[in-house]
């Protein structure tokens, strides 16, 4: 006894077959959608932005009037800011991949250390804004300097910074580090001389990724408290600042009083996606440069 | 071998000397460690400090006004001289906009997963994947640009009682942030799942789209959910595109035309305006930051344990 | 006022915080100073609000320099100034007039009376719709607009104006001057409130609407908001405070009240608000001066 | 690889086949085929019949074509992307490679069992339901129907009867291997191609799975890849022999064991390559 | 893998070993030597005296513990979390095992050479600089001798003198291999352990380090573990065939090879298993 009717799986099949096709058809239409607003938001920005974009409007302080404003001082500021989140966070996330990946037992501690850096990728931002505001600014009366801000998104970024350490220490063949123990170094002279520089790439490409997340980050220093006129460019991480992202911010919510900083606005955001292209331009070429030597 | 090569050269002496007067070497190796361990603690301390600091001012912020009203209450006027601290307006807030966000990011980022994975060529992918994950490194505040001077003018020509500041408009362009990351991770999870489950689909007269969606889909669901619960927590956690697009008002209302406000930007508008240190309305900074962490910390660790727990056997 | 005074080689920083009422003629001011007068003084202003400003300034050491406030500095703050042996000044800077704006196609409410207005944002005004408020006005509902209560603007608008009675339920409160632009221009039936600089920044999006305060339709100009102008019901100075201690000790921060002071009047009518009289400023100036003949350590009995 | 031909004689003593390859109706007729993957060169001018209900084996040394062949007659093949074809082959008439043929009414057909068992991460049930319910048939009823006559079919209805919601990776590989021919039975098909289908069974599920496909044979008509010799002789009718891509000899089993034509065929049977 | 005895002995004919055992120093006496990974004990009451100045090659099948075994010598073994060891092995006439015992040290006197080439991703001379360096050798002039005397040594230095700066990854893995043994004689062991070090290499870098081992024999005590039991009858003057973590037979090569005691060696040298 035939329980399949061909006739009737037949007629299906066309049905069946468009079926494929269309949705064959959505699904790249979904895959253009994020492409499309991509195209747009380019574009938007570009159009509104672009025509302000000039030398004075990138070497001028910042000002209330749009005509002569310009964002060196917060390029100065981002810059001061990065200052001190490159170091706090290279050596906080390399030192913690290092003794996750070389040094600690694999058991219930490490797997804590583990879920717990997970766990504080998803925090949200702008509670680290308040630790930082509640410990850095406040707690040890910092007040809103680069330094704090640094403190702040060090803290931020760490877990990536980690756990792209741990992918290249761990990618990091094992007979290099016997080649090193077989010369009778010793476990930290093997990771200094050994492991770290074959790391160093991937390392290095993790800790830009985290830096052009902490150069786009605004929610944070909204909290920290960032002026919204400061004139006089930072000197070292004891100034106040201000960064490219809460200029965009000022001037966004700001638009009110004046429409042109509107496009003051948008102009800044070319030079941020600009920074940041460039930036991750750099992890990309370093992690081709240096991909898969042995 | 060359003899007058070895004159006097003694490696094996020289070794032996500097073995003898370099103890520090030994005492780094043996400190090394233990520094180490407190650096990597330092992450530790992180939580323990946001939680501790969130905790503390939240007691304080709970001597002032219930548990009950807190949790309960639908009224949040922080500022005015009666003030009434209920969150649920910011948990409706940040729920409608979360869910917005995942209306366009789950199937659009699911639907460009299904196609990078299991329709497009190889060479399709590895120029469109990278192009999406550009959407994700996009700051936020530019985005919350966008939503603010051109999705929300745009909508309200679509939509004509849409209010100038909505919920909508943020919640719409929280969701294309988001898609990269769907559709990444989602992909990941569709990728490993190996081969012979979808000859054995399509060998059975089964189209390209019948094998994904009840083959691989299933067989990749946890990835995929996963992925869906990070997107969540993504979107609750969101600030920047929120407060510049969405108003202020504390409305408790389920219109998505209206302007709402979520828990990031309450602590926005909190910390950027007037919060004298030591008033009720400082504690509720706090207050709902720890509503927010929980909610996003209890997201985090669904994730994981959807990914660690139901791998499927194959 | 301008005063285009040559540098006096200065040094050393002004912080000032408080109002975002405010904030736009004191960011003109410090901008003006440093780029004008003292290049080397730094001069930063921040916008965390009236009172949040207050808690910055009234620091025994350290803490701001100067608190712009869109009211006056309340009894208890001044008791706090007092505990701990602060002498704070208060220097008028300018005076804003509470604006009534409505959507650029509302041709009917181009004046309303001083009550009408009340009862508009009043609960207990009963208007719900336009055509509650007058006859012949549309018969569809009325939209309220304003800044929230973190501002000045609000306080003033409801402690003065509304008699510190409650607002109608729905009315729309926002953080963002640039949200409530938006909001009024592009909703027809919209009424919303805010400062006069905010309106004129945006009158091609917005209409003003003419008082009556019982002498016929006055509209809001920078001639019309005067303590004793036409406009009076609706405008209110706006200050910023100073403690006298740092201006004494602190060359710069004297340096640049004078010069706020002298400057005032243009700066003010450049940001949207009308300026002081004159003859107010100069009196201030006056003090100033003062201040700076005699040295911090011999006059400290004005405590 | 030492097999004598005598231990295979043994194997293929009791049978006698009668029928000719023209008496029987021509289920698939392979003609020069040519297959590359990319610029190498896999099968080379096949020429083959496939007659109906009977069990063709196809043998031949690792890497001579035989998965391949296979699985161009459903082609499957084609999944890789880089593959192209030329030549016919004539599925119950009609040339597959036909623009407007539908590769899945021709997999409907034609059912698949790979090497490796691979059932779905799902219930026995849905494993077996999952063919039907592709083809639209709903109906709780005539499925729980299809379930129970497909495991019976593949000899295995009495092993998994009580447990069909289980999960189908609780089962053992033999187990695993005959759910594959029962999802392949559950759509009805006419031919199963078989992959080295006891390759990764122990010995004793490899006798069920030889003694199933005697079976089946009166209702299917089974194309089957092994490298057991044995096994060929043990249960297939015909036998090609394969070697680097082309069709050394084609015949009847009892016929090529006991008197292969060509040098290569004797040389491999009696292992002395491959 | 069916060498045939006559040609190994053919081999060895040349050699003539008089020594024995007890004449030579002791450089390594291995006493009930048992090593378990986790449960599974992977070498049995190992008994073995490794003597100076020559090249002792362990033979065995594959997973009879040979690598394990070497690795031990040197303790590299420890790296693996799960290692337990039982019984002593005297380096010099020292527990190795004991607590006090530096392995660094240790280490430091027993080079080692890997079965793959695993230079640094570094120039030439940082390559063989490592060793000295990490010691706490930092003057330029004598790191340049160590690099040229080690190079020599390793004879490879006439193919890589020009090219000192260049990347060690840029070389042939016979090169490679050569390298890794001059990076090890920097330090100027005493002992060098080999695991395999041509299995990796073609035949004719084989033989370049195979001609190297039986220089080095002079200078240094060589370990040597080998697959290919020619290259053991070649090359070394004592040989221990291991079995399932266990030593069968200890002697003379040419004594082994050509007359083994136990029917397992016998079994093992003439390809009838392994
Ligand atoms: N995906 C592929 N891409 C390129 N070449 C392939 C691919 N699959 C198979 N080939 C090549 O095609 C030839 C035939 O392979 P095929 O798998 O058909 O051999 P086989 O007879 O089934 O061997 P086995 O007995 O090992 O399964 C081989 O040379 C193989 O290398
Ligand atoms: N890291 C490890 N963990 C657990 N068991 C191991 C490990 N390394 C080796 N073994 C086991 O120990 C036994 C001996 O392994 P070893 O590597 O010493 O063998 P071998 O003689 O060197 O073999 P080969 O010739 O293949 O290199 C084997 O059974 C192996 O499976
Ligand atoms: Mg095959
Ligand atoms: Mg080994």
């Amino acid at each position: 006894m035939k329980y399949v009717d061909s006739a009737q799986v037949q007629k299906n099949m066309g049905g069946r077959l468009r079926t494929n096709q269309i949705m064959k058809i959505l699904f790249l239409i979904s895959t253009l959608i994020g492409l499309v607003v991509l195209v747009v938001l380019f574009y938007r920005v570009l159009a509104d932005g672009l025509g302000w974009i000039n030398m004075n409007f990138l070497t001028n302080r910042l000002s209330v009037d749009a005509d002569r404003a310009g964002i060196m001082g917060a390029i100065l500021g981002t810059l001061w800011l990065m200052l001190v989140v490159a170091p706090v966070t290279m050596f906080l996330g390399i030192g913690t991949a290092i003794y996750l990946e070389e040094y600690a037992k694999k058991g219930r501690f490490q797997s804590f250390i583990q879920t717990n850096i997970a766990n504080l990728a998803g925090v949200p931002s702008i509670v680290f804004g308040i630790l930082g505001l509640t410990v850095f600014v406040r707690g040890m009366g910092l007040g809103n300097i680069v330094l704090a801000g640094g403190l702040t998104m060090a803290l931020l970024v760490l877990p990536i910074v980690v756990v792209a350490s741990q992918e290249a220490l761990r990618s990091v063949p094992q007979f290099l580090r016997e080649a090193s123990y077989g010369m009778g170094a010793t476990k930290w002279q093997t990771i200094k001389k050994v492991v770290l520089p074959a790391a160093i790439p991937g390392i290095l490409t993790g800790v830009i990724l985290a830096l052009s997340r902490a150069v786009g980050e605004t929610a944070p220093l909204t909290v920290i408290g960032i002026p919204a006129l400061l004139i006089p460019f930072p000197d070292s991480i004891l100034d106040k600042f201000t960064v490219l992202p809460m200029q965009i911010y000022y001037w966004t919510i700001d638009s009110a009083l004046v429409a042109e900083y509107s496009n003051l606005a948008a102009a800044t955001i070319v030079i941020l996606l600009l920074i940041l292209l460039i930036m991750n331009s750099i992890a990309v070429i370093i992690r081709n440069k240096f991909q898969k030597r042995y | 071998m060359d003899n007058e090569q070895n004159r006097d050269l003694k490696v094996r002496e020289m070794i032996q000397q500097n073995k003898q007067n370099v103890s520090l070497n030994s005492v780094t190796e043996k400190l090394m460690p233990r520094f180490l361990f407190v650096v990597a603690i330092i992450s530790i301390i992180t939580t323990i400090g946001i939680v501790i600091t969130l905790l503390t001012e939240t007691v304080h912020f709970f001597r002032d006004v219930s548990f009950a009203e807190f949790f309960t209450g639908t009224e949040l006027s922080p500022l005015g001289s009666d003030a009434e601290f209920g969150i649920l307006p910011l948990v409706t807030g940040t729920i409608i906009s979360s869910t917005i966000a995942m209306f366009v990011a789950i199937p659009i980022g699911l639907m460009s997963a299904i196609f990078l994975s299991e329709y497009a060529s190889e060479g399709v992918r590895r120029t469109l994947k990278p192009l999406l994950e550009v959407l994700a490194g996009i700051p936020t505040i530019v985005y919350g640009f966008f939503a603010f001077t051109f999705v929300t003018p745009l909508l309200r020509t679509i939509i004509p009682g849409l209010e100038p500041t909505n919920i909508l408009s943020p919640g719409l362009v929280m969701g294309v942030m988001i898609i990269p990351m769907i559709a990444s991770l989602s992909e990941d999870a569709m990728s490993s799942v190996p081969n012979a489950m979808r000859e054995g689909a399509l060998a059975l007269g089964a189209t390209k789209l019948e094998t994904t969606w009840r083959v691989v889909i299933p067989a990749a669901m946890s990835g995929i959910v996963a992925s869906f619960v990070l997107g969540i927590s993504r979107a609750i956690g969101e600030t920047m595109i929120v407060t510049i697009a969405s108003g202020s008002s504390k409305n408790f209302t389920f219109d998505v035309t209206q302007s709402m406000q979520t828990m990031t930007a309450y602590i926005v508008e909190v910390t950027g305006g007037e919060a004298p240190a030591g008033s009720t309305l400082y504690y509720s900074l706090y207050a709902v930051a720890m509503t927010l962490f929980v909610f996003t910390l209890i997201m985090n660790l669904i994730a994981q344990y959807i990914s660690k727990r139901f791998r499927e056997g194959y | 006022g301008g005063d285009e005074g040559n540098s006096t080689g200065l040094e050393g920083s002004v912080v000032i915080d408080g109002s975002g009422t405010v904030y736009p003629l004191m960011a003109r001011l410090a901008e003006d100073y440093m780029v004008n007068k003292e290049i080397n003084v730094s001069v930063e202003v921040s916008r965390s609000g009236t009172s949040a400003g207050f808690k910055k300034f009234l620091v025994q050491d350290g803490g701001t320099d100067f608190n712009d406030a869109s009211r006056s500095i309340k009894e208890e703050e001044l008791a706090e100034a007092e505990k701990l042996g602060l002498s704070v000044k208060e220097l008028k800077v300018a005076l804003d007039g509470i604006t009534i704006v409505t959507n650029k196609e509302n041709d009917w409410a181009t004046e309303l009376t001083h009550q009408e207005v009340i009862d508009i944002f009043l609960a207990s005004g009963g208007k719900k719709k336009w055509s509650d408020v007058r006859e012949g006005f549309p018969d569809e509902p009325i939209k309220t607009y304003g800044p929230n209560e973190n501002h000045g603007t609000y306080e003033f608008f409801w402690e003065t104006i509304l008699e510190e009675q409650d607002l109608v339920d729905d009315i729309n409160l926002q953080q963002d001057y640039a949200t409530l632009v938006d909001l009024v221009s592009k909703q027809k039936n919209a009424i919303g409130f805010f400062g006069y600089g905010y309106y004129e920044s945006n009158k091609d999006k917005l209409n003003a609407v003419k008082i009556d305060f019982g002498n016929g339709p006055v509209e809001p100009t920078l001639e019309t908001i005067k303590e004793d102008g036409a406009y009076a019901p609706f405008t209110r100075p706006v200050f910023t405070y100073l403690k006298e201690g740092v201006a004494k000790e602190e060359p710069q921060v004297l340096d640049f009240a004078i010069y706020a002071m002298k400057n005032a009047g243009t700066a003010a009518q450049k940001t949207g608000f009308a300026p002081v009289p004159e003859k107010e400023l100069q009196a201030s100036v006056e003090y100033l001066e003062g201040l700076k003949s005699v040295n911090g350590e011999e006059n400290s009995s004005n405590k | 690889m030492a097999v004598s031909t005598e231990s295979i004689q043994k194997n293929i003593k009791g049978k006698t086949t009668e029928t000719s390859i023209d008496e029987k109706k021509i289920v698939y007729d392979t003609k020069n085929l040519n297959l590359w993957y990319g610029e190498d060169q896999a099968l080379r001018d096949i020429n083959l019949k496939i007659a109906e209900n009977e069990v063709t084996a196809i043998i031949g040394p690792s890497g001579c074509g035989k998965s391949t062949y296979l699985k161009t007659l459903n082609r499957m093949v084609e999944l890789i992307p880089v593959v192209r074809t030329s030549g016919e082959i004539l599925y119950r008439g009609k040339n597959i490679f036909d623009k407007s043929y539908k590769v899945e009414a021709l997999r409907t057909n034609v059912g698949m069992v790979f090497q490796k068992p691979n059932p779905f991460p799902k219930s026995i049930y849905d494993n077996i339901a999952y063919g039907p319910r592709v083809h639209g048939i709903r109906d709780k009823k005539i499925l729980d129907e299809i379930v129970e006559k497909s495991l019976r079919g593949a000899a295995i209805w009495n092993e998994v009867k009580d447990r069909l919601k289980e999960n189908a990776y609780g089962m053992s590989g033999g187990q695993q291997q005959r759910l594959c021919i029962a999802r392949c039975l559950a759509i009805e098909p006419d031919v199963i191609l078989m992959d080295e289908p006891t390759s990764a069974l122990d010995p004793i599920s490899t006798l069920k799975v030889e003694e199933l496909i005697q079976q089946l044979k009166k209702d299917y008509s089974i194309i089957i890849v092994t490298h057991n010799m044995q096994q060929a002789a043990r249960i297939s009718d015909k036998t090609a022999f394969f070697l680097s891509g082309e069709v050394i000899e084609f015949s009847e089993t009892s016929k090529m064991f006991s008197n292969p034509e060509k040098k290569e065929t004797e040389d491999y049977i009696t292992g002395r390559f491959g």
